[in-house]
């Protein structure tokens, strides 16, 4: 394995967080950052001082066990029943090295917590079930990949530049988790907090680090790091997941242009389809038939549903798309659980007409293109 | 060599001789029936306590084995739709449900697990049980201070334990047992059973208030003559600590629970985001209760390890006077610390404070631990069962105590907070700590509770299943969270599979070995042996009276001449001569 | 009137650690609950002038005495009442001293749950001034739905409640309504109600419900203050 | 055998105080008072810790939403307030007397004193309702989501009448409680079974009754004065 030289942290850390065999059995991979790779070294400098006390107080205790077994003819002999030399220095010691660990956490805890100035500023928002992290332009990535039961959403992030995340939740508490990088945060409904990272530079020999697009001419390397969502949230709480994707900063730029969505000459339905990636509908309603936390988007458009209260419509509407999505409690279709949140605030309508678009076109009733003029669209 | 002088107190008492044990029934099945739930004998209602905490550990058992079960394989979602892996569901017989469904129902048996084993059974478990039996006993008393108290404080955990179970028989809560806002305020809008649970919560704590209150002022009032505060033995010391706790930190919980019973049916806003309250603030007010009484579970424990180590290895505890102060340290210093289960939702100075208070919780636990060990030394130790727990108490405690540690540094928290590490962490501690000084404690005093012997051979068998299913099980689960599984994870990446699979092989082994316990118990009822009045040479006073004792404790009020631990100075009560044979008499004896 | 203990050798209680027993029966005279009684009516009194007092001064001077000035004074009398209620009237004085010790240490514990909690939640917008904003969907959202985006809470039920009315009864139950409104806040002095003071304490919930989490959000970089002001409810007078 | 009888008919006319001995766990009366002392003390405990939920509440959303608190505390009548502050301290200094009444053996006071304390909680309780939630209810400074937004002042309003009514409520609620031991009280002592030998249920109650008190000594400036 590549020693990763440190530069960052203080000498024990760095001492310490050599990659050892029993530190590769306890994390799986090395830290992919600096702080990542001190807090590893003060769990290293705990590990190693607690196996040395359980030696000691284990030995002793099965040493005793064996030798003072009790046999007949042989009693338990007097022994002093307190000696305070002794218990002063078993208390005082274990106090001292106590402080040198509450410093050393404390200070990969600072470190953490106070981005540096330039930090890039992205805006991650948590939902149930979903992360959606928008880029200054206003982009939100739509990329997805197959992890645990369902795709989640792949975020790029240029490697080698400190990056910080302003997180609010908009419905629950959640937990932002990067495993790698050894740091989480909680992600709350009234107040934004702060995470911020500085990805390590792609190190090719690195055997974690994949190559895009091999052999092509715009091959590049990446490295995936794992989101997950820390905080109890809920029935799909194992699936919020998500992946870091630190890419080189050219590949980061081009992604970004390719990745903005410019609605001027598309089809309602289609600016529709990217809504339905970008607002996080895509993380409960499915496109393909089978359902999900929420009903398919497929068997929406002109459909009968029946309701948890057993009212029922027997043609979904414009109106009844426009409701479930600003207050969706009011009608709950029956098998489903009573589980999104409102979209109130977050949706205009414009965005809400292209996405009824969208579930006609799903539902092969194609409107006109978008011409203003007829409100009704030919159904 | 001092002897038990029978005195004649001043006022004229009627001799007890005649009179048979507490549980020799008062005539028929029915009078015996209503003799027992009216009775206010500590010993009657620290038995029925007994067999009800038995009772819910089994109901969190079983929920602990459904999550387990559904951990064997994570769920994935095929392109077609079909659902491999939710055990749980299948085992249900549920269809066509979602992979959000099975998630939902694998989050009941979670919260159902955590809350009856936190609310229903370890809070309650030793104070209750075994110290309302024994704490009166061991000061030389004939009853706790506040006998009616006692029996209204056992009426109010049935009253509260069936609240939860009608919220189980509901649909049980999908909440955690940590009741978080807003999600707890938010979940099952249209139904009741979270307001159930809560109040099942809510009405404990009381019983845990008046327990708590009864054994302060039992110990304070009710010590046998001539037995000051140091000659008290070390079990008594932690009741006391803990009722402390539990009279100081309950409170806090009730009106907790209650502003989230107002919460979710009145909506006044204190903790919900969207009318201005804070949720953070739940957190606190829920945690300044929950770590105290994390406390609450461990005192008791170390309480029985002070007694039967030092009986069955005959040695004079090592330093009673730093064990008695530090279990008062620990109930003092357990309210100074609830912020480090908030490191990554608190702000930042308050989390340095928070770290810091954090490890001077650690010194009196080690100081414990260092004199437990010293005890030890050239003693005559026998390997019984309950030493054999004891043994294994000082081994998982200790790795609870030493993993504890890197939860309480600020930075290598960041990582390992609300992971599988700290699922480890709190089993090694609660059930590695709790549940094996109360097997401990249980096979130490069950002849004296029963009158019947047990087969050592069979409750060492359940020992050994215990102690490998419960290291196979639990050692695992740190790996899992230093290499980044989240807690309450119905599904996972599947590089965890391997690990989580010997964790639920591990998780059955330790439940067969309950099986095999339960088992020996209920031989050892039915046709155990008669016991001897004091089987193990014990000096405490519950040696002085028979096995089981009689209806009022002793024939005479026992007058304390000697300390708890003299085993090197004073023959054992109602033993043998010969039974337990004494060193040499030293003339110096070093005190 | 204190009892004293006599100490004589009691065969029971060989090493006097129950002595304590015998001095629970103290009868307080009733001059000194007479006393106590006046004490404690002057200090409320006391009180209620000092808080009055403080409105009339800010009001005539016209001048913002901050608000710890009453919370201390108001407190301190608190305080000394209660210690008059709780040594004379429940025996504290007179009792047995386990007693004190059991009530100071309850009250160590409440100031420690207090100070801690509100340290936590005064401190937490330190290290990045963050306000965060109003999420429509965090909580139970009862009796608010239907509230557009960027409009104040209060403001929005006022003129929809104000257009039902109209609507309904016509614009002199409205009149009526308001006047009667506006008069019981009237009676009860002036509300300090500077936009400035309308701000949250600190990092938390300016006004409420404002646009989506996004939408209004400059993209100023971290550390400085976004000036998401939002206009101050002209409520009351 | 004799002597026995006369005692047990001699004893028919002594009052319950004088005959009453100490439960058989205890070795003397005055143990079991002092017991009892301790038991009620650590019960007061925990109702100081209950209120001390609320009163941490208070502060934290004082700090945050000054402003809705100042708003808030101008709806509250001060002299309402203060008229219920004077009848709870009449009240803790009858139930004082009724104290020392049952050790002076001074029967008919101590039922006017007890019975005194009692009309003081009523009306207490009167006060509180008739006065003070009737007329804010209908206003609509309600708790909660029964707050009514078109008369408020600040956004965060409900978040301060949700303090004050579960504070005041739940103190309220402790009143009619000490109205059901006082009547209780009264009860008893009219059959005699309060004396200078057995009062402890006198002194219990009456600490209990101190404690409302003291939680109303605080809870008055806090929701009336500051703001």
């Amino acid at each position: 394995m590549m020693q990763h030289s440190n530069a960052l942290g203080n000498p024990f850390s760095s001492l310490l967080a050599q990659v050892g065999p029993i530190q590769q059995l306890i994390f799986g991979e090395n830290a992919s950052s600096a702080a990542g790779r001190s807090s590893d070294g003060l769990f290293m400098f705990i590990l190693w001082l607690s196996v040395f006390f359980f030696v000691v107080l284990m030995g002793l205790s099965v040493y005793f066990c064996i030798v003072y077994r009790r046999r007949p003819g042989v009693t338990a002999q007097r022994t002093a029943t307190h000696n305070t030399a002794l218990e002063l220095t078993w208390s005082v010691v274990p106090l001292l090295i106590l402080v040198v660990i509450f410093f050393w956490g404390f200070d990969g805890f600072a470190k953490s917590r106070i981005a540096p100035g330039e930090a890039e500023q992205l805006i991650l928002t948590a939902q149930k079930w979903e992360w959606t992290l928008q880029y200054p332009n206003g982009v939100t990535s739509t990329e997805r990949e197959l992890r645990g039961s369902r795709t989640q959403p792949i975020f790029y992030v240029p490697e080698n530049k400190p990056i910080q995340l302003r997180m609010i939740s908009s419905d629950v508490i959640h937990s932002f988790w990067v495993p790698d990088f050894r740091i989480k945060r909680d992600v709350f409904p009234n107040r934004y907090t702060s995470f911020w990272f500085q990805p390590e530079p792609l190190d090719l020999s690195d055997s974690r680090v994949k190559i895009a697009g091999e052999g092509t001419a715009d091959q590049y390397p990446y490295l995936d790091h794992m989101i997950m969502c820390a905080e109890y949230c809920g029935d799909l709480h194992s699936d919020m997941l998500g992946v870091l994707r630190v890419v080189p900063e050219s590949v980061y730029i081009k992604w970004l242009a390719s990745q903005a969505f410019d609605p001027e000459g598309k089809m309602p339905w289609e600016i529709g389809q990217y809504l339905y990636v970008a607002k996080g509908c895509v993380a409960c309603h499915t496109t393909d038939g089978t359902s999900g936390t929420g009903p398919t988007w497929t068997k929406v458009w002109g459909q009968k549903h029946l309701f948890a209260d057993g009212s029922s419509v027997d043609q979904v509407d414009e109106n009844y798309i426009r409701e479930s999505i600003l207050d969706p409690a009011a009608k709950v279709v029956a098998g489903f659980p009573n589980q999104m949140t409102s979209y109130q605030g977050q949706v205009t309508e414009e965005d809400i007409n292209n996405m009824i678009a969208y579930m006609k076109h799903l539902a092969g009733v194609d409107t006109a293109p978008a011409d203003e003029s007829s409100e009704e669209g030919g159904s | 060599m001092a002897t038990i002088d029978t005195h004649t107190s001043a006022t004229v008492e009627h001799d007890h001789h005649d009179e048979g044990s507490y549980l020799k029934p008062k005539g028929s099945m029915l009078i015996t029936l209503i003799d027992w739930l009216s009775t206010i004998d500590h010993k009657k209602i620290g038995v029925m306590y007994l067999f009800a905490v038995f009772f819910m550990f089994f109901l969190g058992g079983v929920a602990a084995l459904a999550v387990r079960i559904e951990l064997l394989e994570p769920i994935r979602q095929a392109a077609d739709g079909t659902i491999t892996g939710s055990n749980l569901a299948s085992l249900f017989g549920l269809k066509d449900y979602s992979v959000a469904q099975s998630g939902n129902l694998y989050n009941r048996f979670m919260t159902l697990h955590g809350a009856i084993m936190v609310f229903m059974f370890i809070v309650p478990g030793i104070p209750a049980s075994l110290g309302n039996f024994f704490l009166p006993l061991m000061i030389g008393a004939k009853d706790v201070a506040f006998p009616r108290l006692n029996l209204l404080s056992w009426y109010i955990y049935l009253f509260g334990s069936m609240f939860g179970v009608i919220a189980i028989i509901l649909g049980g809560v999908d909440t955690g047992w940590t009741f978080y806002t807003p999600y707890s305020t938010t979940t099952d809008a249209d139904h009741l059973n979270v307001v159930l649970m809560v109040l099942a919560a809510f009405i404990l704590g009381f019983s845990s208030i008046f327990t708590g209150l009864n054994f302060v002022v039992t110990v304070h009032k009710l010590r046998a003559p001539g037995m000051g505060w140091f000659d008290m033995p070390l079990f008594v010391w932690a009741i006391y600590s803990t009722a402390i706790i539990q009279v100081l930190a309950t409170p806090v919980i009730g009106i907790t629970l209650l502003l989230l019973v107002f919460e979710r049916t009145f909506n006044v806003g204190i903790f919900d985001p969207a009318m201005g309250g804070d949720p953070v603030l739940f957190q606190h007010f829920f945690w300044f209760y929950s770590h105290p009484v994390v406390y609450v579970m461990i005192l008791p424990a170390m309480g029985i390890i002070s007694e039967t180590l030092t009986i069955y290895s005959r040695k004079k505890i090592f330093g009673y006077h730093a064990i008695a102060f530090s279990s008062l340290a620990i109930a003092a210093i357990s309210f100074l610390v609830w912020g480090h289960h908030l490191f990554t939702s608190e702000g930042t100075l308050t989390a340095t404070i928070f770290s810091a208070l954090t490890f001077l919780v650690a010194i009196p636990t080690a100081v414990k631990v260092f004199n437990w060990v010293a005890t030890l030394y050239k003693g005559s130790i026998v390997l019984n069962t309950p030493m054999l727990y004891t043994m294994m108490f000082l081994f998982t405690f200790l790795i609870g105590g030493l993993t504890g540690l890197p939860l309480g540094a600020l930075s290598t928290d960041l990582h390992l907070h609300d992971s599988y590490y700290v699922v480890a962490h709190f089993h090694y501690t609660m059930f590695g700590g709790m549940v094996v000084a109360f097997l401990a404690g249980i096979h130490h005093w069950w002849p004296k509770m029963f009158g019947k012997e047990y087969s050592q051979l069979g409750s060492k068998i359940g020992f050994f299943l215990v102690f490998i299913g419960f290291n196979v099980t639990f050692f695992t689960q740190f790996f899992l969270g230093t290499q980044g599984m989240p807690r309450r994870y119905a599904s996972y990446l599947s590089e965890f599979q391997p690990l989580h699979q010997i964790s639920t092989i591990g998780s059955f082994v330790l439940a067969m070995g309950f099986f095999v316990h339960l088992f020996v118990f209920i031989q050892s009822l039915a046709v155990g042996k008669k016991a001897k009045p004091n089987y193990c040479g014990g000096l405490t006073l519950e040696w002085e009276t028979s096995s089981p004792p009689i209806e009022h404790n002793f024939h005479h009020e026992p007058m304390l001449r000697h300390g708890p631990y003299e085993f090197a100075d004073v023959v054992p009560p109602q033993c043998e001569p010969g039974e337990y044979p004494m060193p040499d008499p030293v003339e110096n004896n070093d005190h | 009137m204190s009892t004293q203990n006599t100490q004589t050798f009691d065969s029971a209680d060989p090493h006097g650690y129950h002595t304590g027993d015998t001095h629970g029966h103290t009868i307080i005279p009733m001059s000194t609950l007479r006393a106590i009684l006046g004490a404690l009516l002057l200090f409320t009194f006391l009180t209620v002038f000092a808080a009055r007092a403080e409105i009339w001064f800010a009001e005539a001077f016209n001048v913002a005495i901050p608000d710890w000035v009453n919370a201390s004074i108001a407190m301190g009398i608190a305080v000394v009442k209660a210690l008059l209620v709780a040594l004379f009237f429940m025996q504290l004085k007179y009792d047995n001293p386990l007693n004190a010790i059991i009530f100071s240490s309850c009250l160590f514990c409440v100031a420690l749950f207090l100070f801690i909690s509100a340290y936590d939640l005064k401190t937490r917008g330190n290290t990045y001034r963050w306000t965060g904003q109003e999420s429509s969907a965090g909580g139970t959202l009862v009796g608010i739905k239907g509230k557009p985006a960027g409009q104040n809470i209060v403001q929005w039920a006022h003129e929809s409640y104000k257009e039902k009315i109209i609507a309904e009864q016509g614009q002199a139950a409205w009149d009526q309504l308001a006047a009667e409104h506006m008069h019981s806040n009237s009676d009860h002095g002036p509300t300090h109600n500077s936009p400035a003071a309308s701000r949250p304490g600190q990092g938390l919930t300016p006004g409420l419900f404002e646009s989506g989490p996004w939408a209004h959000l400059p993209t100023s970089h971290a550390g400085e203050e976004p000036s998401s002001d939002h206009d101050a409810p002209a409520a009351g007078h | 055998m004799t002597t026995m009888d006369a005692q047990s008919s001699e004893s028919k006319q002594q009052p319950y105080w004088k005959k009453y001995t100490h439960q058989p766990h205890w070795r003397s009366k005055e143990q079991e008072f002092d017991a009892a002392k301790i038991g009620m003390w650590l019960f007061l405990v925990t109702e100081v810790l209950l209120f001390s939920g609320l009163f941490c509440a208070y502060a934290v959303f004082r700090l945050l939403y000054p402003d809705a608190f100042a708003n808030g505390s101008h709806y509250l009548d001060w002299r309402w307030g203060t008229l219920n502050t004077v009848i709870l301290l009449f009240s803790s200094y009858t139930v004082a007397t009724s104290i020392h009444n049952a050790q002076m053996n001074q029967q008919i006071r101590l039922r006017i004193n007890l019975a005194i304390t009692m009309l003081c909680a009523i009306a207490f309780i009167a006060i509180k309702f008739t006065l003070e939630y009737i007329p804010k209810w209908s206003v609509g400074k309600r708790p909660g989501s029964w707050f009514s937004y078109p008369w408020a002042s600040e956004p965060h309003e409900p978040i301060w009448w949700s303090i004050y009514y579960s504070a005041t409520g739940i103190h309220a609620t402790h009143v009619l409680i000490g109205v059901g031991l006082l009547g209780w009280l009264l009860i008893r002592s009219f059959k005699g079974h309060f004396g200078p030998k057995h009062y402890t249920a006198v002194e219990i109650v009456g600490l209990y009754w101190h404690i409302v008190d003291l939680i109303w000594i605080f809870l008055f400036p806090l929701l009336y004065l500051i703001h």
